[in-house]
């Protein structure tokens, strides 16, 4: 976030709307009308006096309404822009013409009561809706005693009231009595799955934030009673399940199989009463109700369906189809996000990703036509030269840091070190306005050498090297101590520990500091093309997009033909003939001109680095060298074979995908069918992989649903644990039960039996709702086994890329990177990354198509500057470094009449095994000094220790 | 005998009031990395450590953990 | 008439602010419209996330 | 290097114990915590350095160390390192056998005799010894002392007056 307020080339419009959007793809008009914030934000310092001073009190609507700010503020500290605004409908100064005491106290001259408000008319090629979710309304909430008891609170408030910036610092307490509570109890699918709403679908993301709640809630109160009443448990996103379960046996969390259907105060308590599955009543006392609100399309959805003149589905969300999940019904106009369909943050950013591809591939032509490229003052290579003159800056991380180090003390201890001269605490040091202010402390102070004692230099590191490079001088000469991740927050019962730890931890910082070089920031060429493993729905598609923004695609399909899993269905979940959709992909890929296919292939090895490798192919008996910047594994996964349940033992019993590939040659083989079993959870969830495959639930749905159309007297018998059908799924779920669909629970413990019988089979089984064993002669036995991984191992080798527990490929974050891998320059999508729909699919293979597509678009790649250096006058060439290098980064080569070592710097990853075994310390590592990690050492013991 | 127990005593207390100076060598991408996460899941554990990150443990050097028992260290702590 | 290299994204939250990184990332001018009066959305409000309990800004 | 670490620790009067090695990959948030505080305990156990090495003076001890950081400078035990991390790469042995009695019978020999040569040196910059008194200040049997000493009185650095070593 920080970086897009940082970003040139993204211009930030605030209270704004868009009002309309004229002519065509490509040159579109779309006028943006932008409301006054009364306050200028070049000017504003974000001192927060006019928050102060302001007499108008207005709820704090960022802490859900449970804080109150004033009229002039900011809604959170880290906030960008980070300047404050005023609140026009609560100002006195906007709405009668008096007060203007913010504007007296203001000692920028921030203040502008002046502003109108401005109508701006932009000339853009395409546009991207993102307008994020809606909340549902208080009406509904109402029923569950929402605005009538203070102490039933949404999931939105909660969350707030357990964060440590939060209102009440993170400690839990009832509204009504400001007392912590003993019992809480969690309700799920509040204004989800529940037509009297409106809202028939079930918005995804409920089940998983209650639980992560509940989880902060028991870290912060151990002794805390938690229950979580669910209909279903639907966690079936990539490694939820596994979340889940650890959670509910760390925690305790009891889970309540019920939906409670009201809640009533009694004694100043809240009771409810619910029924479980067998039948039972049964009610209880808690002290907190938290009501798990769904997602609800956006309050302004009608408005920009008319504003941008896009279509809406029947529950106001954006109207989209399978084969093209990003696209509105207006060409040029693109979805990302909730406003497409309830949905959680790593698909969020994944659809956000595949938009800008598609934007990117409308509009290659005109790439590089409209940015503004950055330039970097040139380096002040005199003042780095100069004797080291050492800022330190002590941050705050408003109550992160300062709630348990004592922060000045620090500070001022970092002034009696040797070479500081300037030594100061901010707030955040983070935040933009700071970084605005130490950039130029730096400058009057002519610093030479930065210690940001803060958080972790994993994360925040390269934005105090910006802020470096910005005013002449090189990134390489901040150091940071982390005084946050590894100090503040976990000796958060130990404070002088904690603060004496933060004090040496600076001076170690400040004497690595002193020892600090400029490093060169190298780039490399980049090789315009990618290599795509694998032919089916996600490789075809990400191909299709890297071709389309107008670069060569190397696409390698290991069978005879592209198609890959997408071969097998027939109907797409929103009742599409998968076939064509499959037939278009494949005839669009042939014909591209940017895109070489080949069939029978398989990768053997690749080298290289991002921007440019070379990897083998080999096909049909021979091999051939390809090079390429970059590279998407699509390589899918499998339908699992299943074990057991007399599968391959009668014809009777078939997959899924056997049923649908059976259906679609015709219905004679259901003449005489009366009974059809489908059962759930083969192989998945702990029976054989412990995943959740995510899709099975609504693949069965759907094929009940289609047997039904062909023969309508057919009983169906659904066996499932959880039935996961989420998001708009729940549509088709709901209609399997009207047309009298049975939908049976069963526990793993108690697992389905097939029985071959003399003739046919039946199939047994346990209802708990009857609480007795129940047997069914059965027609046909459809079972759903999961989604397998493919032969990812070999794969995994050869990339060095690593693999989940369950045998898929791993994000290098799931929530931020959700398609690159941790191999730079590798992305990731489809089947291989997890089990997910073809929808799902085609949106994560148009991201990984964009972040492919960067470092393409780019043409040039920066290295990371921690590599090592050989001093060749020092060296002998003993040949230790080459052999011991894990990523063949150093070689010896002939310098004159000898052999000397030599790095290969774009291949060095800068881990220092070869400087460590030198035997004559020829080899010095950039930012890793041995001088500098020995200062650091010696800094280490407070009376100073020197070396001799 | 009183005074053996008071003797005890005092070691007792020498030996509770002992904090270690421990220097940690940590791999910028695992133990640093697994040392950050603990600190965004609030796990607390005994301040006593002081780190050096590194780009990985290959980098580590038998001298620099001889030169953090030299200045001090009573213990060092290497994570990779 | 040439297409222009700039696009407009309604919404600042965590899709509108990715969708806008990585426009930019690839060569295009990028208008981040947001009704209030900072970007972030919701994501800005969460303290931690499932399942990892990561920070979330 | 772990290993060459203990032997070496152990030959300068450290309980090797003092070093550990652990492993927590970047996911490993509770693992990391568990082996922290288990090691600080262990240490919190052992005492403050030179308790519970049981070394009479803590002195003697730091002039191992201040010896021993000179040796694993010095370029014979640095290739001997080198070579064998090589040779144990190239066979891809890696097992816990052939690296203890690689270390032992390549690295430690060559880190302990530099490290005597050094202590040596200090020794007598601070004042005049004798072989007996050299021998037990650097914890080294009088055979490996008095090969140094010759060859040092060799080369000129130091010299022998009334059975005592001084600078030359």
């Amino acid at each position: 976030m920080v970086e897009a307020g940082r970003s040139p080339n993204i211009e930030i419009i605030t209270n704004a709307r868009l009002e309309a959007l004229e002519g065509k793809p490509g040159q579109f008009l779309a006028k943006v009308h932008q409301a006054p914030r009364y306050i200028n934000e070049d000017l504003c310092t974000a001192c927060g006096m006019c928050t102060m001073y302001c007499p108008r009190p207005v709820v704090d609507t960022y802490n859900e309404r449970l804080d109150i700010t004033r009229a002039p503020h900011i809604d959170y500290a880290q906030a960008i822009p980070s300047s404050y605004y005023i609140d026009a409908k609560a100002c006195l100064r906007v709405n009668y013409d008096t007060c203007n005491l913010c504007a007296q106290t203001c000692t920028a001259g921030a203040i502008d009561f002046s502003q109108k408000p401005k109508k701006l008319e932009l000339n853009v090629g395409a546009v991207v809706l993102a307008p994020g979710f809606g909340k549902v309304d208080d009406e509904v909430l109402e029923k569950f005693g929402y605005g009538k008891y203070p102490d039933v609170l949404t999931s939105f408030e909660f969350e707030r009231l357990t964060c440590a910036s939060g209102p009440t610092e993170g400690h839990i307490v009832r509204p009504s009595d400001n007392k912590p509570p003993k019992k809480i109890a969690f309700l799920q699918c509040i204004g989800s799955r529940d037509e009297t709403c409106g809202n028939g679908y079930c918005s995804s993301v409920c089940c998983m934030y209650a639980i992560k709640e509940a989880s902060v809630a028991k870290e912060h109160e151990p002794d805390l009673d938690i229950s979580i009443f669910f209909m279903d448990v639907r966690t079936m996103g990539k490694g939820f399940d596994e979340a889940r379960k650890r959670a509910q046996e760390k925690y305790g969390i009891n889970v309540i199989r019920a939906r409670v259907p009201r809640v009533d105060q009694v004694d100043g308590k809240l009771a409810l009463t619910w029924t479980t599955p067998d039948g039972e009543h049964h009610s209880g006392i808690f002290d907190m109700v938290v009501l798990s609100v769904g997602l609800e399309s956006p309050e302004d959805a009608e408005i920009i369906s008319k504003v941008a003149d896009i279509e809406l589905n029947h529950y106001d969300f954006c109207k989209t189809s399978v084969d093209a999940p990003l696209a509105t019904t207006r060409n040029g106009v693109l979805v990302a996000g909730a406003f497409q369909g309830p949905k959680d943050i790593p698909e969020s950013v994944t659809q956000a990703s595949g938009a800008a591809a598609i934007a990117s591939e409308l509009l290659s032509d005109a790439r590089n036509t409209e940015t503004i490229t950055v330039t970097f003052p040139e380096e002040n290579v005199e003042l780095e030269r100069e004797e080291p003159r050492i800022g330190v800056f002590v941050c705050h991380c408003g109550v992160n840091i300062a709630g348990v180090v004592d922060v000045k003390a620090v500070r001022d201890y970092a002034g009696t070190l040797p070479g500081v001269v300037l030594y100061e605490d901010t707030l955040y040091s983070c935040s933009q306005d700071a970084l605005k202010s130490i950039a130029e402390k730096i400058k009057e102070n002519r610093l030479n050498r930065v210690v940001i004692s803060a958080c972790s230099p994993r994360t925040h590191e390269p934005l105090f090297q910006e802020t470096l490079r910005s005013i002449g001088l090189n990134p390489a000469l901040v150091e940071m101590a982390n005084i946050r991740d590894q100090c503040a927050w976990v000796h958060a019962q130990e404070p002088e520990a904690a603060t004496e730890k933060a004090k040496d931890l600076v001076r170690m910082a400040v004497a690595k500091a002193r020892l600090l070089e400029p490093l060169d920031q190298p780039t490399v060429d980049v090789t315009p093309s990618a290599l795509i493993l694998g032919g089916g729905a996600a490789g075809m598609a990400s191909a299709l997009s890297i071709a389309d923004q107008g670069f060569k695609v190397i696409l390698v399909e290991k069978s005879k033909e592209l198609g890959g899993n997408l071969k097998r269905l027939t109907w797409t979940l929103d009742g599409q003939d998968a076939k064509k959709v499959l037939k278009d992909m494949v005839k669009k890929v042939k014909a591209h001109k940017n895109i070489e296919v080949l069939t029978e292939a398989n990768l053997e090895s690749i080298s290289g680095y991002v921007g440019n490798f070379t990897s083998t192919i080999s096909r049909k008996g021979k091999t051939e060298m390809v090079n390429h910047g970059v590279m998407i594994i699509a390589t899918g996964g499998r339908e699992y074979k299943p074990k057991g349940y007399a599968y391959g033992e009668s014809p009777r019993v078939l997959t899924q995908l056997e049923l649908e590939e059976k259906l679609s040659k015709g219905k004679s083989f259901l003449k005489n069918a009366r009974n059809v079993v489908m059962i759930q959870c083969v192989g998945s969830r702990g029976e054989d992989m412990s995943h959740c495959s995510r899709l099975c639930c609504t693949q069965a749905v759907k094929n009940a649903l289609k047997l039904k159309e062909v023969k309508s007297d057919l009983n169906i018998f659904i066996f499932y644990r959880d039935m996961r059908t989420y998001g708009f799924y729940e549509d088709l779920y709901r209609k399997a039960r009207k047309q009298g669909i049975h939908f049976i629970r069963y526990t793993p413990e108690k697992r389905p039996e097939v029985i071959k019988q003399a003739r046919g089979i039946k199939v047994k089984a346990f209802d708990p709702i009857l609480g007795d064993d129940l047997e069914i002669p059965a027609s046909l036995v459809v079972l759903s086994p999961g989604i397998a991984p493919g032969e990812n191992e070999e794969l995994s080798k050869v990339v060095k890329a690593p693999l989940t527990s369950d045998g898929f490929f791993l994000e290098a974050h799931a929530k931020l990177r959700p398609v690159e891998v941790a191999v730079d320059g590798v992305y990731l999508c489809g089947l291989a990354h997890g089990p997910k729909s073809l929808e799902e699919s085609i949106a994560q293979a148009k991201a990984a198509a964009a972040k492919a597509a960067i470092p393409l678009a780019k043409g040039k790649v920066a290295v990371a500057p921690i590599v090592s250096r050989v001093n060749q006058d020092a060296c002998i060439g003993c040949g230790i470094c080459e052999s011991l290098c894990p990523f063949n980064a150093i070689r010896l080569e002939k310098v004159g009449k000898r052999k000397k070592a030599q790095t290969i710097t774009a291949s060095c990853k800068g881990c220092g095994i070869c400087a460590s075994h030198c035997p004559t310390l020829a080899i010095s590592m950039g930012g890793f000094t041995d001088e500098a990690i020995m200062a650091q050492i010696h800094a280490f013991s407070p009376e100073g220790c020197k070396e001799e | 005998m009183a005074q053996e127990n008071v003797s005890m005593k005092e070691n007792d207390m020498a030996q509770t009031g002992f904090e270690p100076r421990i220097l940690g060598f940590f791999c910028h991408w695992c133990c640093y990395a697994a040392a950050d996460s603990a600190g965004v899941s609030r796990y607390q554990y005994p301040p006593n450590v002081r780190v050096v990150r590194v780009m990985c443990t290959g980098r580590i050097d038998t001298r620099f953990i001889l030169e953090a028992f030299k200045c001090g260290a009573d213990g060092v702590f290497t994570g990779g | 008439m040439a297409k222009s290299g700039s696009i407009l994204v309604l919404g600042g939250g965590v899709a509108g602010v990715q969708t806008a990184l990585d426009l930019s990332e690839l060569g295009y001018y990028v208008y981040l419209v947001e009704k209030n009066a900072s970007i972030g959305g919701v994501m800005a409000k969460l303290d931690k996330t499932f399942p990892t309990n990561d920070c979330s800004l | 290097m772990a290993e060459t670490c203990r032997q070496f620790l152990k030959d300068c009067g450290v309980d090797p114990e003092r070093m550990s090695l652990e492993w927590a990959s970047a996911a490993e948030a509770p693992r990391f915590v568990e082996l922290i505080t288990g090691y600080v305990s262990k240490i919190k156990d052992k005492g403050p350095l030179g308790e519970a090495e049981g070394e009479e003076e803590r002195e003697r001890l730091i002039r191992h160390l201040k010896a021993g950081v000179k040796a694993a400078q010095a370029r014979k035990p640095r290739t001997a390192l080198g070579t064998l991390s090589k040779k144990l790469h190239k066979e891809g042995n890696f097992s816990k056998e052939a690296i203890t009695e690689g270390v032992k019978a390549k690295i430690l020999p060559a880190l302990r005799s530099e490290r005597i040569l050094q202590e040596i040196k200090i020794l007598l910059s601070e004042g005049a010894l004798s072989l007996d008194e050299l021998s037990k200040e650097v914890k080294a049997e009088k055979e490996e002392v008095e090969k140094h000493l010759s060859a040092l009185s060799k080369k000129g650095t130091i010299k022998e007056e009334a059975g005592k070593w001084s600078m030359a």
